[in-house]
């Protein structure tokens, strides 16, 4: 085939494909609702990590809902400026004018701080958010951070209560200090209800993939559970399949995080870390809409009841009464300050 | 009807722009040795390669027996079913194949799914000891020498019983015994009724072996020459020629074969007078050992003195060459006019003065894919100065080049590997042999694979930079081109030095006998 | 060669020595029966792609897009095991997908003559977005197919496992003593040594290089199935990120 | 000129095309997609300097690979030469005391990041050259070592407040943006730009480079002649590195003013992308870094229309038909006389 010959084949299946976009695609219906809008960029795991990306994602769904607002988001792709993406939102303007731009995982902080410099008149928020040394808070941005520490503390207390070797185990994904926080406050909770156990620790990796890496996770877990480990906690997103699918194959127990994960392994997840992004951001809107949006960082723990372990009908042969209410004790007592959890 | 002619080809061949084969004519009668010549470039082994199927053709005929097809319809596999064996002048062997690995692709012995290889490799040792070629079937071809590469092919050949056996370029890097051996096994093979074409430069096996010689230059057949000149009178086939064959025949004449070949009287050499025994030494060797291959070398180049080392290929002469270049790992002493070099880098070695040609010029001595002009500059800072690249010098040092060596074509921009073999060694010479301040030099195999026309202006230039005070070593498995080039010839036998020839005796009638001798380790001189 | 051997040989185990003597319980684990199933299990996936690319290697083809057959493979396999519930139909669309790739990459290396490393990178670029586009597509969802069937966790019962140990003895007998291994090599080497014996019809040698080797990157694909199925007791982390780089 | 503008023609038709179908299977138009894509990449200034500052450190990394590739060496470490540049840059641009004027730090800064860089990859030029060992799988193994040290060290020493995040750099190592609405895109455009120079003048006007050609086509050819392999391997690794190292330049001094975990991660492998889709030669490498930075801002642009996986292929999409159409084209220029005749 000749140069030419290809181009005008190109050039007329360009205009075929083209042309039947124009004319069978509709063109997508403006979205209604005259209510507030928000736009959310996610994390390189993308909305659907089963992890705190979907948490957001659900508050997203569940404000469109409930508040009738709308949502808009985008997933960037790994090596994509994310501040790219935040700003791709936060400069819409006329119709498209956006009320909050919510950037989810600690990776947007230094992005939202200067965005929310330039854009005054738009609200930011930050999942996760740590601010950049010597930045000092906003009006326009609100960081939010877990006390994922107390929830930690309090499935640490559980399995101390619950482990019949005295070794328990905890699998993180990157070694990072937001994971590190996890390990820590699990840590303290062994120890508060039995000092004479044991905590192995393991992180899956040192860049984001260590989150979406269940083989590793199967492995490490294995690992701990041949160590005499009866019960993993672990805080690495996907990871954590294979953690439950080492307890699953072994017939020991594992902890969840994030989100209730009884479901992914109903054999052996003993209780999970909740973490309610989705609350959280659902009652950022909430001020939005109440035009009671205020800057400043928000620390959401126990006592705001955004974290916390499950203890449900489900997981109730797992998880023995006697262990919920000393749990639930210890919570109060956290709430009340006489424990301070530590986190770092 | 079993036709006398077993080849009457007529073919055109382009690539690219470039004519190779402008309707050139061959014409093979069954049953002969038949010799085709001309100068690189020429387009015999192209031609060959036309007849043999492995290059398509873009125009004229093959007649084959008392078939007619088509140049641009025939293909190696067509070739293969009408028996027509071709040994390529480069080798078509893997190297990391096993010689009978290479024998037998293509039609490979298989027992229960797996290779059975022993009886072809028995086969294969025992036609090398019947023609005096012995093979190892079982060493892997890249860690052979070329030589040895090439005679396993040479009998792979033979056992596969071609119907025509096409030779291009057997003897280049064969030992002198060798090429008698192969000799007499083409005659051989012609009267058992095996049709044999033989590419070659020499003259001298055209003579010895030969019944008819086709001449090409410039893609086109200018002459033929029957060792039978009543041939036509009695109905000769060479008689029966095709449209537009208007080339000129006689007998036998080397003198008149050549002077077809470049079209003109070729220049007789002239010896260069010997060196004082006073004059300093520019090379000087002693007791150089590189591994098993080469064992306490010692040895000493005079000014101005041309030596030659003999012997079969693989007794050592690539590893006495990269010693002295600095390219393998050796022991004992290396000085390069006069200056110690032993462990030094092979760059220091270039700026004692020392200039070295490599064996293959495809393997260490070319950049393929550059330009003339690049590969005559390559690593030449003399010309191209320190760190900028003096471009108007890289240009003038390869007009200059070019001129002096006649390197065709005489574009500087020509990409190399589009070169014949004989210009593409002539770069080599080229870049090596205008070395600023030569006291010198290494060259291995230099003409090897390369055209009459181009060896002379070879060896004149090795004879001009022995003059202009260099010591010069010519590594070279033609025993001719060392008896016309050296003052005296030293003979590699095992990685040793076997012994030396040279002053009166070289120039005496036995001289070649004595070192076939040497080489072939029957005597100590 | 053998001093540098040795030399290797011995510093990797000092190195192994010294850790054990640091942290005794790691030899313990070392040695338990567990470790050895985890190290099978985990080498499955290397050896099969390994394999794949050594046949290639030797075909004289760069296989630079083992990656891309890996992943588009697991999203095969889970994708078919899912739709006809069945592990071993999952196998084999794994495989399927991996020579689909191969054949995109030949058709392009080979028929078009383009660069062999662009090509595999290229495809591997692709081959990233591609699965979780299809993913996406497929089941809505970016990350993760849906739960399929596997092979169970026993070891010795998972036919991908026999397949690498059987492949991993096979594929260097094949390779050295049959007539395609040695054709292959012949490939790789010198394509123009089997046009001149009439093995390769057309004078270009590429395409010689090409015939054998379009067979093998398919063994390449059958990697695909491991981390898939091998690595985990069912198909669900047949994860578009399964992969590491 | 003729047959890279027809290559290049048929190479973005065709991807065109191929966009255009898996548009349609997500239920999107064409038209609408394409256009919005290249509206809001070129007519907000904001994106458009996004793809610059996109297309920067694309472009380093691009001519980090295709500089060891004219030697004969396959850098496929970028990734983890650059990272070793952000960890340098960023830690010795925070230890500089905050006054430093701009004329010392920014100095120093650049320094420190091609140090970095091209000491990992030094380090793999002399492990080919004295020990043999295969350029592709020592610089992919450091691309490792360099993340898993950088992220060590940050949790043990850089990580300020809980975050990944290190210490800010001295203000005068702070290189300028260049506005653009407000854009990432900095100084660091013209030193690559510089960088391109310095490399197209170095492979093509000096001994350095023709010795590096020499050796990445023919080693033994190169050795004969004089050439230290060796060294040539070496220093064009190490070169390569640096290269790579200044990326962090644009990163760290023109954008993040801080150390980041995974700054820049990944744009070491596209930079493989950018080196072969501008086939070794600076100015293509230039053209094929803003392509793909055109891509992922581009992208990004239309994020809300089509799924982020679709702009993921097309990248791979771009490579693929670029190289397919330019030895099409090749050959169909050099059937098309002898079909005339």
């Amino acid at each position: 085939m000749s140069v030419r010959r290809l181009l005008i084949l190109l050039v007329a299946i360009n205009a075929a494909l083209f042309a039947g976009g124009w004319l069978f695609v509709p063109a997508p219906a403006p979205k209604a609702g005259a209510g507030v809008r928000v736009g959310i960029v996610f994390d390189v795991g993308g909305k659907n990590d089963k992890s705190f990306n979907e948490q957001a994602y659900n508050g997203l769904r569940l404000a469109e809902r409930e508040l009738g607002v709308v949502g808009t988001f985008i997933e960037p792709t790994e090596g994509v400026p994310r501040e790219t993406a935040l700003r791709a939102l936060a400069a819409r303007t006329g119709d498209d004018k956006l009320d909050l731009v919510v950037g989810v995982g600690w990776v947007f902080s230094s992005d939202l701080e200067r965005l929310a410099q330039l854009f005054p008149d738009v609200n930011f928020a930050g999942v996760d958010y740590a601010p950049s040394s010597g930045a000092g808070t906003l009006p326009n941005l609100v960081g939010l951070r877990f006390r994922e520490h107390e929830g930690s503390f309090l499935v640490g207390a559980a399995a101390g209560l619950a482990t019949h070797t005295k070794v328990v185990g905890f699998v993180g994904g990157m070694q990072i200090p937001l994971i590190k926080k996890f390990e820590v406050g699990y840590r303290a909770g062994v120890a508060h209800v039995c000092p004479d156990c044991r905590v192995l620790a393991a992180y899956a990796g040192s860049d984001p993939r260590a989150f979406s890496n269940p083989p590793l996770g199967q492995q490490l877990a294995g690992a701990m559970y041949d160590d005499d480990a009866d019960i993993i906690y672990h805080a690495s997103g996907k990871t954590g399949d294979g953690v439950f699918a080492a307890a699953r194959r072994r017939g020991q127990r594992a902890i969840g995080v994030d989100s209730d994960q009884f479901a992914i392994a109903p054999c052996c997840v003993m209780t999970s870390m909740v973490k309610r992004v989705d609350l959280a951001i659902v009652d950022l809107v909430r001020e939005v809409i109440a035009k009671k949006f205020r800057g400043g960082m928000r620390e959401l723990g126990l006592a705001e009841q955004r974290v916390g372990f499950v203890a449900d009908e489900h997981n109730r042969l797992l998880l023995p009464p006697a262990v919920v209410n000393k749990v639930r004790a210890l919570s109060d007592e956290i709430i009340a300050g006489k424990i301070q959890v530590p986190w770092q | 009807m079993t036709r006398a002619l077993a080849i009457e080809a007529e073919v055109t061949k382009r690539y690219g722009a470039r004519t190779v084969l402008a309707g050139a004519t061959l014409a093979v009668r069954r049953g002969t040795v038949h010799a085709l010549v001309g100068e690189n470039g020429a387009g015999k082994s192209t031609l060959v390669k036309v007849i043999a199927g492995i290059v398509r053709g873009d125009g004229g005929t093959l007649g084959l027996g008392d078939r007619v097809i088509p140049a641009g319809d025939w293909d190696r596999v067509r070739a293969r079913a009408a028996r027509i064996g071709i040994v390529q002048q480069h080798g078509a062997s893997a190297g990391t194949l096993s010689v009978v690995e290479n024998a037998v692709l293509g039609a490979e012995p298989v027992r229960a799914g797996l290779l059975a290889l022993d009886g072809v490799a028995a086969a294969l040792r025992a036609q090398g000891r019947a023609i005096g070629m012995d093979v190892d079937p079982h060493a892997r071809v890249e860690t052979l020498s070329l030589g040895a590469a090439q005679r396993a092919e040479i009998v792979a050949a033979l056992h596969a019983g071609a119907d025509i056996l096409i030779l291009d370029e057997p003897t280049a890097v064969l030992a002198p015994v060798e090429v008698e051996g192969m000799l007499a096994m083409l005659r051989d093979l012609a009267a058992r009724g095996v049709t044999i074409v033989i590419v070659t430069h020499k003259l001298d096996e055209v003579r010895a072996v030969a019944d008819d010689v086709t001449v090409l230059r410039e893609g086109r057949t200018v002459a033929t020459f029957s060792r039978r000149p009543t041939a036509a009178a009695s109905g000769d086939p060479l008689g029966d020629r095709p449209e537009g064959f208007s080339a000129a025949s006689g007998p036998l004449d080397p003198a008149a074969i050549a002077r077809a070949m470049v079209g003109a009287e070729l220049p007789q050499p002239t010896l260069l007078p010997e060196p004082p025994a006073t004059a300093p030494a520019m090379l000087e060797l002693a007791d150089v050992t590189v591994g098993t291959a080469l064992t306490r070398a010692t040895l000493r180049v005079r000014r101005g003195e041309v030596v030659g080392v003999a012997g079969v290929d693989g007794n050592g002469q690539r590893e006495l060459a990269l010693a002295i270049a600095g390219l393998v790992p050796a022991t004992g002493a290396v000085a390069i006019g006069g200056a110690a070099a032993a462990g030094t880098s092979p760059a220091r070695r270039l700026a004692l003065g020392l200039a070295h040609i490599p064996e293959d010029r495809h393997r260490g001595g070319l950049l393929l894919d550059a330009t003339i002009a690049a590969n005559l500059a390559l690593g030449r800072r003399d010309v191209t100065g320190r760190f900028v690249v003096d471009r108007a010098a890289v240009a003038k040092h390869a007009a200059a080049r070019i001129v002096e060596l006649d390197i065709r074509p005489a574009d500087p921009a020509a990409v190399v590997r589009g070169l014949s073999g004989g210009n593409q060694q002539k770069v080599v010479v080229g870049r090596e042999l205008s070395r600023p301040r030569l006291r010198a030099v290494v060259a291995c195999q230099p003409t090897r694979g390369v055209d009459l026309g181009a060896v002379a202006r070879i060896h004149d230039r090795l004879r001009a930079v022995a003059v202009a005070g260099a010591g010069v070593l010519v590594i070279s498995a033609d025993l001719d081109e060392l008896l016309a080039l050296c003052h005296r010839i030293v003979v590699l036998l095992r990685g040793a030095i076997a012994g030396e020839v040279g002053g009166d005796a070289l120039r005496a009638p036995g001289a070649r006998a004595a070192l076939g001798a040497l080489m072939t380790g029957a005597t100590a001189a | 060669m053998s001093r540098d051997r040795i030399f290797g040989l011995g510093a990797a185990v000092a190195v192994v020595a010294l850790t054990f003597a640091l942290e005794p319980k790691l030899a313990r684990g070392v040695l338990s029966l567990a470790f050895v199933q985890a190290t099978l299990v985990t080498a499955v996936p290397y050896v099969l792609a390994a394999l794949g690319g050594a046949i290639t290697e030797r075909a004289g083809v760069i296989d630079l897009a083992l990656e891309a057959k890996l992943l588009f493979g697991a999203f095969a396999a889970a994708a078919v095991a899912y739709a006809t519930d069945s592990a071993y139909l999952g196998v084999a669309g794994g495989a399927l997908a991996g020579m689909a790739i191969a054949a995109l990459q030949l058709g392009c290396a080979l028929r078009l003559g383009a660069d062999q490393v662009i090509v595999g990178v290229a495809l591997n670029l692709l081959a990233l977005g591609g699965t979780r586009f299809l993913l996406q597509a497929l089941f809505g969802e970016g990350a993760n197919s849906p739960p399929c069937p596997g092979f169970g966790d026993a070891i010795l019962a998972n036919p991908i496992v026999w397949i690498a140990v059987l492949a991993s003895i096979g594929v260097p007998i094949a390779v050295a003593r049959t007539r395609w291994g040695l054709r292959l090599r012949a490939a790789g080497d010198r394509p123009d040594a089997l046009v001149a014996v009439g093995v390769a019809r057309r004078p270009r040698p590429r395409f010689a290089a090409g015939s054998p080797a379009a067979r093998s990157p398919a063994r390449a694909a059958r990697s695909c199935r491991c981390r898939s199925t091998a690595s985990s007791p069912t198909c669900r982390r047949a994860a578009a990120t399964s992969c590491s780089r | 000129m003729k047959r890279e503008l027809q290559a290049a023609a048929i190479a973005v038709l065709a991807s065109l095309a191929v966009g255009s179908v898996l548009m349609l299977v997500v239920g999107v138009s064409p038209v609408r997609v394409w256009g919005t894509m290249v509206e809001r990449t070129f007519t907000d200034e904001y994106n458009l300097g996004q793809m610059l500052f996109a297309a920067t450190s694309l472009a380093l990394c691009g001519l980090a690979v295709a500089l060891a590739l004219e030697a004969g060496l396959f850098n496929i470490g970028a990734e983890g030469q650059l990272a070793a540049g952000v960890l340098a840059c960023s830690t010795l641009g925070a230890a500089l005391p905050a006054g430093t004027p701009a004329p010392i730090a920014i100095p120093v800064c650049l320094a420190a990041a091609a140090g970095a860089g091209g000491l990992v990859a030094g380090g793999v030029g002399l492990l080919k050259a004295t020990r043999g060992a295969h350029e592709v799988i020592s610089s992919i193994m450091l691309n490792f070592v360099v993340a898993g040290v950088s992220l060590w060290l940050g949790n043990e020493l850089l990580f300020v407040g809980g975050a990944t995040t290190g210490a800010p750099i001295a203000p005068g190592a702070e290189l300028p943006h260049l506005g653009l609405g407000g854009s990432s895109v900095n100084a660091a455009l013209a030193i690559t730009l510089a960088a391109a120079a310095a490399v197209w003048w170095l492979r093509d006007r000096t001994t350095w480079g023709e010795a590096w050609r020499a050796v990445g086509r023919d080693p033994a050819a190169a050795r004969s002649a004089g050439i230290s392999v060796e060294r040539v391997q070496v220093l064009a690794m190490t070169a390569s590195g640096a290269l790579a190292g200044l990326a962090a330049a644009n990163l760290v001094m023109g954008y993040k003013h801080a150390f980041e975990d995974g700054l820049g991660r990944n744009t070491g492998f596209l930079g493989i992308s950018a080196a072969l889709l501008g086939r070794s030669h600076p100015a293509g490498v230039i053209i094929a870094a803003l392509l793909l930075g055109f891509l992922q801002a581009g992208g990004l642009a239309v994020a809300e229309l089509v799924p982020k996986e679709l702009t993921e292929m097309l990248q791979g999409v771009v490579v693929l038909a670029v190289a397919a159409s330019v030895p099409f084209v090749a050959r169909a220029r050099a059937r098309a006389p002898k079909e005339a005749a």
